[in-house]
């Protein structure tokens, strides 16, 4: 886990998250009533509301993986929602499933041996499984960008800056050659890259790491999209690009109304950015809510387990905690709670059933029997 | 980039002087009097030595070589059984060579980089398992056997194809008939080859990540195969192509004699069994001189799609 | 005991037993040929005596070497192992050729010229009455034996260089990759040729002179690689505890190179055969009386009308070989290469 | 990027096919394209050193004497008449006075002092120097008479002037334009004019129409070197050459059955033999020799390899061509007898003139048929311990080494039908072509007689004396085949028939072949 930067100087603001109606919650709830505490709902409302400011709703989204040695169930019924300029984080271990779902929204599941297996992905209203391929292609990088982890590879090689930039301007935009090479040059100054004309003309082996990652950004942002999908974006960049990093996307945010969706297992990171955090393990969200909720008054074990082993200067414990054990197998995943084999506070109920969400509040919810 | 082809060139010139001496060395080690092919059956002794004497045959090591040198630039070497100059001889079977040479480089690249990349991206199909098969065949049949077998099949049984020959420059229908199978043998190896490069050189270059951010920016399929994948393949595919035109010389010679084809490459071998000593000399020369230029040209060939190298 | 007949060796090993009892009554025949395959029979058997013995140690590791996962993943992939068994029943077949025709492959019969296939000649005769099967087999023993012997010394030699330029570096790699810059610019066949014609033919210069064709391929490679190891930070910790080079070399370099020689050379083989056949086809290489299967297609070519088969059968065969041998080279090149997973 | 790499591609095709001269068209003329085995070296009769630069020479020179139609007696060409005097020592011959050269200078008799001058003199390094050693002086009296004055009587130079070797010249034009330049561009009196000459791919000749017999049927003759015999028969069925020659035995028997065209076989003069060296041990052993004989079925290996090509000979001297000599001959070959040679064969073993695995190479040319012979001796000798290894070689190699003794070696020659000329330089102790080094004074002895005696009936018995010793006693060779000349022509070809010596005789006094 790298060190966080000061977790608590950041003023966590309490919202108390917009009106949620509308919100969904996963489908597949179980038979067991939960007497006590939270409702549940039953099954979807039929008509999605269109909210306005509701850009993106993945209600139950299944995507499974059919490989040789059997089916491995990347991203096994997850649900969440992003409203316009609101920036939520997926956060969890790697093989989690956060890069699957990011995936599957923009569709880039390489078909052998991926399927979307189910789930609807409502993207301003139209569910973009339905979307033909080519409908799909005036999404990506139009309305719905994505940078990713690896800034040293996933740059054409034999392409210069400028070149991968206005490919996107041209392609959707319709530009000419030279208007989307001046558009270019604009969108590595507004990245802020120095001497945005003579990069234009690099190839990237001769950028750097950051530079390399704001080239990639102002690929993502030339059509201005409406949601940037950023996978790990800082996780392969040292600590002080990271921030910088972080700060532009933050800056362009803003600047554009544009929402993300910041996928991470860097708990600094999500603390610094995320409106709203979603946890996922083991291709499920096992807690959802506000940042607020989620930094302080966490309800899932593992949720707990992953805030205490991030390093705090004024923590006095002097070992560090980690989360026993590993994750489980995706062949054949546990009966129960997928967590529970790590679960200090495991019950014997969690090795039967899978738990379903239990709500905190209109919005922080966690699948978790404890509270059952 | 210009400085690095005349340094490059410049290479060149030890490079030959090696190749000489190697050459030179191998032919005097040769038993056999190359005088004798002049004169023939009915040669007297003295008529023999008088040859000898006109040619300098026997003369010291190094008298001989640097007098062969020494012709072979001011062009006065003279081929002893086409008593012609060795380089005009060369260049008269040049044409032939290049037409063959070239139209099966054509023929390869032309049928194998699309068949690499289409059983690239369609993985495990129909297309794949010929194409690769096919691909196996060629990189294991000899070349004379494909040869023997088109022969038999259009010459002498079905009739439609001439058995051999040179028929006239390629521009007509005649020289066209004759350069069709020999172009075909010569470029089947070739194309197995290239398209298995092209192939497995796909196949890495598409779990790429940048192929992803392409496919993330909206671009077409087809734009991200062939202008983001395929123009990083080229990079292997050139080399491939830079060492199979290597091969090309070699599989020549052997195309060359099944189809009775007047190339260079039967021209020297037919110089080494006539112990024609100068023209071995000149066509290895020439041979080797546009060997080296050729891959020179490759090498070019990777600083222009490759800006990663930049000739300093 | 009974977990010995697991090891598919050892089947090898019993069926090249029973060979050996079988042909024994007419071992007299060629005792060099009967001689070497019971030397094979034995080695075999050790090879299945190791590999069980290897079993039963670290029956209980879970943990594999390097070499059986290679060993796995090329049984695995199918066309490989049905590569295999082609070329050892072709190593089979060409080894006991004396005991398996009845025919001598010189033994001219003037009364049977150019017949098809018959119950005598299994493959026919040629144009001097030489049963075409018995000249088959010979030719694939030549043809598999030089072949082999040629790229093993190619291998070596390349692999030699490549390791002295790649690990000294400075001049000595510049010396040694410009002389073979030279001796690559040379067009290959031109140069056998001469030379051929130069010293006279025969299996002895044949070998010697496939053997240096393309060392550059191999030692380029092999230069790489040691390259890459050599900057590994324990190449460096031995040096600097005073482990001489020569250990360094045998100890540290060679081990990591293993596969890309591995895949060079059995990748060549077939290619390899393909140059003797081609030599043989010019006329150089082996000379008659002794058949060579480049040798058999040329001859062939004048009797296309004639009797076909005595072209088809050679070169079906040395398609045959090269084919085999160039799937094995594509199992161990995925087998080593584990980036590129089927 | 990609589209540069394929323009490039494209610029070098076109340029290749601007500067490669596209062919003028065939007008509708009459084209005859003959098929050759090899390449003639030379076309300048001095230096002419084998049948195919004759065949060739034969159509563009014109000599004293022809042997075209009859290959064992001279008629007149460029000589109308001729006188020999009683001592045989002194020819005159009296040449045609309407005789032009393609360049219009007029024939006479200088040209024939200065051709037949050059190829005695010893700068020109002339191989058929040795036909006219004999010949002392040559005179002209006036422009159309030329005497010949020989050191002693020589019955074969009759046959040396007839010889397209000994083609006319023009003197002016040689001294001129110098003899290599005439060899790649050659001038003669002949029936069709030298046009042009790519090598390994054609010589063209075209009609002389102002010719002395007759004006040429055809207007063109291509030459086409085709070295592949199979190539030759698949050229010829699929009509791209008018005439083939030196096909396989397989490939005649099979054009013959197909009949669509003509196939025309007459009896050869060329002999192959097995030689053995007279010096080398064990070679030079007369035991060894006849072993071999006895080892090797040859009667049934000449007719397996050879087939209908060539019949089994007994001695140098062909059937029906004097001296008649071939029953004794054919008695004294010897049969394939296992136990014979087996017997032989331990003899030398216990003497120790043969060793057990003893070693050696047989010699041959890369003529097939040689090859496959070679093969069967080496195979058959296997079976007696001895490992024999065939070599076939380019002529260039292999003639130093049968120079110097190669103890076992395959030879053939085919020349003109008197005795002489391959008899003496293969037995006679002087010659270079006595690749076995025969030395016998008798036999060196009757050889010069042969050649100074006039009346064939005395020379005859001289050469039934030489072949009944060396081939007959001492056996120092095998004589193995008289291979016949077979020629396939076209249908549409008329009037052309084979020569003894693989000739391409198209324009004579009896013959004008035509292509319809």
């Amino acid at each position: 886990m790298p060190l966080t930067v000061g977790l608590n100087h950041k003023k966590i603001t309490n919202e108390s998250g917009a009106p949620n109606n509308g919100h969904v919650r996963p489908a597949d709830t179980t038979n067991l009533k939960n007497p006590l505490k939270t409702k549940i709902y039953k099954d979807f409302p039929t008509k999605c509301t269109d909210n306005d400011d509701l850009l993106l709703q993945i209600e139950n989204l299944k995507t499974f993986f059919h490989t040789e040695d059997g089916l491995i169930r990347g991203c096994d019924g997850v649900s969440y929602s992003v409203k316009k300029g609101q920036t939520l984080a997926v956060v969890g271990e790697s093989g989690s499933g956060k890069s699957v779902t990011a995936m599957s929204i923009l569709k880039l599941i390489p078909d052998p041996p991926g399927k979307i297996a189910g789930g609807r992905i409502l993207f301003k209203g139209n569910d973009l499984l339905s979307f033909t391929p080519d409908e799909m292609r005036k999404i990506r990088g139009n309305e719905i960008a994505m940078i990713f982890q690896e800034p040293m590879t996933s740059l054409n090689p034999v392409m210069t800056a400028g070149e991968q930039i206005s490919e996107s301007l041209i392609l959707h935009r319709g530009f000419n050659k030279k208007e989307a090479m001046s558009n270019a040059v604009e969108l590595l100054s507004l990245v802020g890259i120095p001497a945005p004309e003579t990069r234009a003309g690099e190839y990237p082996h001769q950028l750097s790491g950051g530079m390399r990652q704001r080239v990639m950004i102002a690929i993502a942002l030339a059509c201005r999209p409406d949601l940037l999908i950023a996978d790990e974006p800082t996780s392969a960049l040292d600590v002080t690009i990271q921030a910088q990093i972080l700060r532009l996307i933050k800056k362009l945010q803003k600047q554009f109304g544009m929402a993300v969706i910041l996928i991470t297992h860097d708990m600094g990171v999500v603390a610094e950015t995320a409106d709203m955090v979603a946890v996922m393990y083991c291709g499920r969200i096992v807690e959802y809510g506000t940042s607020h909720d989620i930094f302080f008054s966490p309800r899932h074990p593992y949720l707990k387990g992953l805030l205490r082993s991030v390093l705090n200067i004024d923590n006095e414990e002097d070992d560090l905690y980690i989360i026993e054990g590993n994750i489980p197998d995706p062949l054949n995943l546990p009966e129960g709670c997928p967590f529970e084999p790590r679960c200090p506070e495991k019950m014997d109920i969690c090795t039967k059933q899978r738990p379903e969400p239990f709500f905190f509040g209109n919005v922080h919810y966690a699948c978790c029997w404890l509270h059952a | 980039m210009l400085n690095y082809t005349i340094r490059r060139l410049l290479l060149l010139i030890p490079l030959l002087f090696f190749i000489s001496v190697m050459i030179f060395g191998i032919l005097k080690l040769t038993p056999g009097d190359p005088a004798v092919v002049l004169l023939g059956e009915r040669a007297t002794e003295e008529a023999l030595e008088l040859t000898r004497e006109k040619y300098a045959l026997n003369s010291p090591f190094y008298v001989q070589y640097v007098k062969m040198m020494g012709n072979f630039f001011t062009g006065e070497l003279k081929s002893i059984y086409y008593k012609e100059n060795v380089i005009m001889v060369v260049l008269k079977k040049m044409i032939p060579t290049l037409e063959l040479g070239l139209t099966a480089l054509m023929l390869a690249i032309a049928v194998s980089i699309p068949a690499g990349i289409i059983s690239s991206v369609k993985r495990n199909s129909i297309f794949d398992y010929t194409s690769m098969t096919t691909a196996l065949f060629g990189i294991s049949i000899p070349v004379f056997f494909t040869g023997i077998l088109l022969i038999y099949l259009f010459a002498v049984k079905l009739k439609v194809l001439p058995a051999s020959g040179y028929g006239g420059s390629m521009f007509t229908i005649e020289g066209l008939r004759h350069l069709v199978m020999p172009a075909f043998v010569l470029s089947f190896t070739m194309m197995a080859s290239t398209t298995r490069i092209t192939r497995s050189s796909m196949l890495d270059l598409l779990q790429e990540d940048y192929i992803r951010t392409a496919r993330a920016k909206g671009v077409k399929e087809n734009q991200v195969i062939l202008k983001h994948a395929f123009k990083n393949a080229l990079m292997p595919i050139a080399t491939n192509v830079g060492n199979q035109i290597a091969r090309l010389f070699a599989g020549a010679v052997l195309t060359e004699t099944v189809f009775a084809w007047p190339g260079v490459g039967r021209l020297a071998v037919n110089a080494i069994f006539r112990r024609d000593e100068p023209l071995v000399f000149g066509c290895v020369l020439i041979l080797s001189v546009i060997y080296v230029v050729v891959n020179l040209m490759v090498d070019l060939f990777y600083g222009i799609i490759n800006p990663r190298i930049r000739y300093e | 005991m009974n977990n010995i007949l697991k090891i598919k060796t050892f089947y090898l090993f019993i069926i090249s037993a029973l060979l050996l009892a079988v042909i024994s009554p007419k071992a007299e025949i060629d005792y060099i040929s009967y001689g070497i395959f019971a030397l094979l029979t034995l080695i075999i058997l050790l090879i299945s005596l190791a590999i069980y013995r290897h079993k039963k140690i670290n029956a209980t590791t879970i943990i594999k070497g390097t070499g059986e996962l290679v060993w796995r993943r090329l049984a695995k992939n199918r066309t490989a192992t049905a590569s295999m068994i082609i070329l050892i029943l072709l190593s089979f077949l060409a080894i006991l050729a004396p005991f398996i025709t009845p025919h001598d492959p010189l033994e001219t019969d003037w009364g049977a010229l150019s017949q098809g296939i018959s119950s005598s000649h299994w493959l026919g005769t040629d144009d001097m009455g030489r049963d075409i099967f018995a000249r088959n087999l010979f030719g694939i023993r030549v043809a598999m034996g030089i072949g082999v012997t040629a790229v093993v010394l190619n291998t070596l030699i390349g692999t030699l260089l490549g390791l002295l330029a790649g690990y000294y570096g400075g001049k000595t790699d510049n010396v040694i990759m410009r002389l073979l810059e030279i001796w690559n610019a040379i067009p290959f066949i031109l140069l056998a040729i001469a030379v051929m014609a130069a010293l006279g033919t025969g299996i002895g210069k044949l070998i010697l002179i496939v053997s240096l064709s393309n060392l550059m391929a191999f030692a380029r490679i092999i230069r790489g690689s040691v390259m890459t190891v050599r900057e590994f930070d324990y190449v460096a910790a031995a040096k600097v505890i005073g482990i001489k080079d020569f250990h360094i070399i045998i100890r540290h370099i060679i081990p990591n190179c293993i596969s890309p020689i591995l895949v060079l050379a059995s990748l060549s083989i077939g290619e390899t055969i393909l140059v003797i056949a081609g030599l043989s086809f010019l006329g150089l290489g082996i000379q008659p009386p002794m058949p060579s299967l480049g040798g058999m297609l040329s001859n062939g070519q004048q009797f296309l009308h004639e009797n076909l088969l005595m072209s088809i059968v050679p070169g079906v065969t040395i398609l045959l070989i090269v084919l085999s041998f160039n799937l094995f080279g594509d199992g161990v090149r995925d087998a080593l290469d584990s980036r590129l997973e089927s | 990027m990609k589209n540069v790499f394929i323009v490039a591609g494209l610029a070098i095709f076109l340029s290749m096919g601007i500067i490669h001269h596209i062919p003028c068209a065939e007008a509708k003329e009459k084209v005859l394209r003959i098929g050759m085995a090899k390449e003639p070296a030379k076309l300048n009769p001095v230096f002419i050193p084998g049948i195919y630069g004759e065949a060739v020479a034969g159509n563009i020179f014109d000599t004293l004497v022809s042997y075209k139609e009859n290959a064992s007696m001279p008629t007149p060409l460029l000589a109308s008449k001729w006188e020999i005097s009683e001592d045989g020592k002194e020819y005159t011959f009296h040449l045609r006075e309407d005789v032009k050269f393609h360049n219009n200078e007029k024939l006479t008799a200088k040209d024939v002092k200065f051709t037949l001058e050059a190829i005695m003199d010893t700068a020109n390094a002339s191989p058929s120097k040795e036909f006219f050693e004999p010949v002392e002086r040559i005179e002209t009296d006036g422009d159309f008479i030329i005497k010949l004055h020989l050191k002693n009587p020589y019955a074969p130079l009759m046959l040396a002037l007839g010889s397209h070797t000994a083609g006319i010249m023009p003197a002016d034009h040689v001294k001129q334009v110098g003899m290599d330049a005439f060899d790649s561009h050659p001038v003669g009196t002949g029936p069709f004019i030298f046009v042009e000459w790519l090598p390994d791919e054609r010589i063209v000749l075209k009609k002389n129409p102002g010719y002395f017999l007759a004006e040429p049927a055809i207007d063109k003759v291509i030459f086409r070197p085709i070295p592949k015999p199979e190539v030759m028969a698949a050229e010829i069925e699929s009509g791209g050459i008018d005439i083939a020659q030196n096909l396989l035995p397989q490939d005649i028997s099979r054009l013959e059955k197909e009949g669509n065209l003509n196939v025309m076989t007459i009896a050869g003069l060329g002999n192959s033999y097995l030689g053995f060296s007279y010096k080398k041990a064990p070679f030079s052993d007369p035991r060894f020799r006849k072993a071999v004989y006895h080892a090797v079925p040859f009667d049934a290996a000449i007719k397996g390899i050879w087939k209908g090509v060539g019949e089994r000979s007994y001695s140098w001297i062909p059937d029906g061509v004097f001296p008649f000599d071939t029953e004794y001959m054919k008695s004294r070959a010897l049969p394939h007898d296992k136990e014979k040679a087996e017997e032989y064969f331990n003899e030398l073993k216990k003497e120790g003139i043969l060793q057990d695995g003893f070693e050696f190479s047989i010699y041959t040319s890369q003529n097939p048929h040689r090859v496959k012979i070679a093969t069967v001796v080496a195979t058959e000798l296997r079976k007696y311990g001895l490992k024999a290894k065939v070599e076939s070689l380019e002529w260039g190699t292999l003639f130093p080494i049968l120079k110097n003794d190669s103890g076992c070696y395959i030879m053939g020659w085919g020349s003109v039908p008197d005795p002489d000329r391959w008899t003496y330089k293969i037995f006679h102790s002087g010659s270079t072509m006595n690749f076995s080094k025969y030395e016998l004074p008798e036999i060196d002895e009757a050889l010069d007689l042969g050649r100074s005696l006039v009346s064939s009936k005395q020379r005859g018995e001289q050469y039934i004396k030489v072949m009944r010793k060396a081939l007959g006693e001492d056996y120092i060779h095998i004589p193995l085949v008289f291979k016949s000349v077979t020629v396939v022509t076209g249908k549409n070809i008329e009037g052309f028939t084979p020569s003894p010596q693989d000739y391409f005789h198209l324009v004579t006094e009896k013959r004008n072949v035509t292509v319809n």
